[in-house]
């Protein structure tokens, strides 16, 4: 699967869509999307990526890369912007919006044209679970993909 | 810190899910790490049913201060996810924190030789998560999501000796069998959003009337939750995933069927409690269900030569009492008279029987799993005279088969004798189904003990040792918990299963504040 | 606190189950102390006597798990027979009984009978 | 008359999505044509969720650049957001039983339900 159409179109893609990716989770509390679906989105760059290069190389590469520990943090990071909530009131509580911090801007009332530094935890939340989600969804393919090639050359 | 003992109680052992795989192949941390956080949890769940008792009913919104929404309008409805914790609910918990317990001393001896531990670890505490989040959830939606969590984390567990084709198999069967029930869950809590607009329990149990597409909607949540319990004839995933999976799981997988029953009992008692025509049919459905899975599992349960394969059709059997006990009680729920007169009793046996069943189940697919550690099969042919080689083992095996053949002190004599009482109220002959049930258990037992334990020691064996202390200390625990529960039924009963059961009966309490509040 | 658990026609307490266990016990022991005393574990006294055939090893002898209760099995042959063809271990059967009570459980709920 | 088969078009998909997972999984010998059995079912179900949801003349909850219109007209979001939670849960449960078909074939040489089950009885 690694013919020169597919490598050429990958490396004008794959760019692309990471940047879409890291986009969609960002403004996932002013835009549709959020969190799982710019993780699935950044994930499917990774995995064009992947599939369009030789096992060994993506074997070298994937070796140094922590998508277990990347996944772990996500998942740790939300549980602890969900404590967090715990000192206003209950469990994943907004304790951020309107306070001023990061993402903690102040929220405007009706329509508008959409502020970044808003949300409060909910961007916090989105770029934790966008996290677990490209690197959860990229090692399933990544481990797939490596068992399959192997039976493949082995066949 | 106490009221949030709900959010705790779920979002601890997935801390200690997600802090796992950080471990890597520090396999002694990572299990050591898991036994401490599966022990906070049983005190964490210890203090949410004192809370219970004393408190009444736990309400804990995520996310806000009020479950209600109040539109400009003056329309109120509860949108937010909330966990609502009854007696019933927090009996559960212990059940699910105190098996894990168990489990993660007993695995970290018996799995130590395989590898890729810190994710067995992690899916333990991930099952365990999704267990309590099942029984502790006031809202449909979530029932659903815990039930695919509890389900993706115990397959993973069953399949996870990748190195056995059959762990496979079994996995994915199980795999298969939860998520279509799951899935059929899902389109009826879409049926009961399309209805009612809301997806809280309280709310619907409200609100629910009695037309057709309830109805259906109760029919395919009732088939859904007793193929997960593992109800004949839907059982044929039970014993697959029991035997493949490794003995240390075996407890929180027990929970996580019982969890399915709980969700069986939550949906028959609090979400259609208040449609009385149709309730003593559903009794009857659930008697008769009970009635035919204990005796289909042990009479096929005599016939099996594979050690846990056997205890898995039993575990299948004992599902049985505790679905002909809560049957009982269902039938009569809209008679006072009767209720009070044998009713309450029966669903006391039913749940009784829930976690004695829990307990000793548990220590005898343990003791199997001891003697699979030691002989390295589970074939009961190849097997004799490990008795005088296993002694604490033989002891733990020999508690174990008294309770679940309800043998006095044990404790399964207490619930199936509060079982047999009432069942015969009803009808006789469901008693007599349930005695000759317990007359085969006895007889399916005295063979594995007869042909494992007892008769000539072998030469393969002759250097087998006892299995390691963790083991030893898990399986002890079981057996202690076995005679104290035996010895002293009524108090057992009396702080733990009557609030649940009383919970279960006043279900009017659950809804009271009717999603408003 | 007292330790009995009354039932709707009978009642438990560990305190009774002690006293007959000691009665029993008791009872046991009469009958076990009218024994022959003359019986010896060390001598010739515990071998089988097989009509003066060499005992076999202990490994032949022993009763496997599978024939234990043959003779049980044997006389509901027809009832497991069926048993054994329902449980086919093909994970299409498994969703298809579900398919079928499920339907069954419905039909029952919706009035139909 | 015309304009209730349009209401109810989705719903009698949705029906006849579930008659097809059910047969694909209770009658297919291909372990991964089982799998396929159950996202169908999976898309069934999410399919009579979304279109539950659907309500006439109403707006997509998001202010960010809103048509003037559509304030007091936006719906709640709850079955979007079940669906979503449906399909996430989906793909965890699809990579897993594809997972286990691999081993499977690895153990067993066949993906023919009729000769996996050495569990049995």
């Amino acid at each position: 699967m690694t013919t020169t159409i597919i490598k050429t179109t990958t490396r004008l893609l794959a760019p692309l869509i990471l940047v879409f990716g890291s986009y969609i989770i960002l403004h996932g509390h002013l835009t549709p999307g959020g969190g799982f679906q710019g993780g699935a989105v950044f994930a499917s760059g990774l995995i064009l990526l992947i599939v369009a290069n030789v096992r060994d190389k993506v074997q070298k590469l994937f070796e140094k890369t922590p998508l277990t520990q990347l996944e772990s943090l996500g998942a740790l990071g939300f549980l602890g912007i969900g404590l967090l909530g715990l000192m206003s009131y209950t469990f994943l509580k907004n304790a951020i919006a309107n306070s001023g911090f990061l993402f903690g801007g102040t929220t405007p009332q009706g329509i508008n044209p959409g502020y970044l530094n808003t949300g409060g935890t909910l961007s916090y939340l989105n770029i934790f679970v966008g996290t677990k989600v490209l690197a959860g969804l990229t090692s399933i393919v990544l481990i797939f993909f490596l068992i399959l090639r192997r039976e493949r050359d082995e066949w | 810190m106490i009221e949030h003992l709900p959010a705790l109680m779920v979002a601890l052992p997935l801390f200690g899910a997600f802090i796992a795989p950080l471990f890597k192949k520090h396999y002694k941390g990572v299990s050591i790490w898991a036994i401490f956080i599966t022990g906070i949890s049983v005190v964490l769940s210890l203090l949410l049913m004192k809370e219970v008792v004393t408190n009444g009913i736990i309400m804990y919104v995520f996310g806000a201060d009020k479950p209600t929404l109040v539109l400009p309008s003056g329309y109120a409805v509860p949108i937010r996810i909330m966990f609502e914790v009854d007696a019933m609910g927090a009996f559960m918990a212990i059940s699910a924190t105190l098996m894990s317990f168990v489990g993660a001393i007993y695995s970290y001896s018996h799995v130590k030789k395989d590898t890729g531990l810190e994710k067995y670890y992690a899916l333990l505490m991930l099952l365990e998560a999704g267990i309590l989040g099942m029984v502790l959830t006031g809202d449909l939606f979530n029932l659903f999501v815990f039930l695919e969590i509890a389900g993706i984390a115990g397959s993973a567990l069953v399949g996870f000796r990748n190195y056995r084709g059959e762990a496979s198999e079994a996995g994915i069967k199980y795999l298969m069998v939860s998520s279509v029930a799951s899935l059929m869950v899902l389109f009826a809590v879409g049926i009961f959003y399309g209805q009612y607009g809301n997806l809280n329990l309280a709310y619907i149990a409200k609100n629910v009337s009695f037309n057709m597409v309830d109805m259906i909607a109760l029919g395919l949540l009732f088939a859904s939750f007793a193929m997960k319990c593992g109800a004949v004839p839907m059982h044929y995933w039970v014993p697959d995933a029991y035997t493949e999976v490794p003995a240390g799981i075996n407890p929180p997988l027990l929970v996580a069927t019982y969890a399915s029953l709980y969700a069986l009992f939550r949906v028959s008692f609090t979400l259609f409690a208040n449609v009385v025509i149709d309730l003593a049919r559903v009794g009857w459905i659930m008697s008769i269900l009970g009635v035919l899975t204990m005796f289909i599992g042990v009479t096929m349960a005599l016939i099996q030569k594979d050690v846990k394969r056997l205890m898995s059709y039993h575990a299948i059997s004992q599902t049985g009492y505790m679905l002909l006990g809560v049957g009982v009680g269902l039938t009569v729920l809209h008679d006072p008279s009767k209720l009070a007169e044998f009713g309450r009793d029966a669903m006391a046996g039913g749940v009784f029987h829930i976690i004695n069943h829990i307990i000793y189940k548990s220590l005898l697919l343990m003791t199997a799993g001891a003697l699979f550690y030691v002989t390295g099969t589970r074939n009961l042919n190849e097997m004799g005279g490990l008795a005088r080689k296993m002694p604490i083992t033989t002891i733990s095996f020999m508690v174990g088969a008294a309770a679940i053949s309800g043998l006095p002190p044990f404790n399964g004599f207490a619930s199936k004798f509060l079982i047999y009482e009432t069942s015969y109220r009803l009808n006789p002959l469901l008693t007599v189904f349930a005695m000759v049930t317990s007359v085969l258990t006895l007889a399916s037992f005295v063979k594995v003990f007869a042909s494992a334990f007892l008769g000539p020691p072998l030469e393969k064996f002759e250097n087998k040792r006892e299995v390691p202390k963790p083991m030893i200390v898990a399986m002890l625990i079981l057996a202690a918990l076995c005679i104290l529960f035996g010895l002293f039924p009524n108090v057992v009963l009396d702080k733990l299963v009557y609030p649940a059961v009383d919970a279960l009966i006043n279900f009017a309490q659950y809804h009271s504040w009717g999603g408003l509040a | 606190m007292s330790f009995t658990l009354t039932t709707p026609s009978g009642f438990w307490n560990p305190l009774f189950w002690v006293i007959f266990l000691a009665l029993f016990g008791l009872i046991a022991y009469l009958i076990y102390s009218r024994g022959n005393p003359s019986y010896k574990k060390e001598s010739d006294q515990v071998r089988p006597y097989l009509s003066g055939n060499i005992e076999p090893a202990k490994e032949k002898v022993q009763v496997k798990a599978g024939d234990i209760y043959w003779g049980f099995i044997e006389a509901l042959k027809g009832y497991y027979k069926i048993l054994e063809a329902i449980h086919t271990g093909d994970i299409r059967d498994y969703i298809l009984w579900y398919l079928g009570v499920g339907a069954i459980v419905t039909f029952i709920l919706i009035g139909g009978v | 008359m015309n304009g209730s088969l349009f209401v109810n078009f989705p719903f009698i998909v949705v029906a006849l999505l579930l008659a097809l997972g059910f047969y694909t999984i209770g009658f297919k010998r291909n372990l991964i044509k089982v799998i396929i059995g159950v996202e169908i079912l999976e898309g069934a179900v999410n399919m009579f969720i979304v279109a539950l949801g659907y309500v006439k003349g109403g707006y997509a909850p998001i202010y960010t650049q809103a048509p003037q219109e559509a304030v007091g007209k936006m719906v709640l979001p709850t079955p979007q957001a079940l669906t979503l939670t449906s399909i996430v849960i989906g793909v965890a449960v699809t990579a897993l039983m594809l997972a286990f078909a691999v081993n499977i074939y690895r153990h067993y040489g066949t993906l023919d339900v009729t000769r996996v089950r050495r569990l049995r009885g």
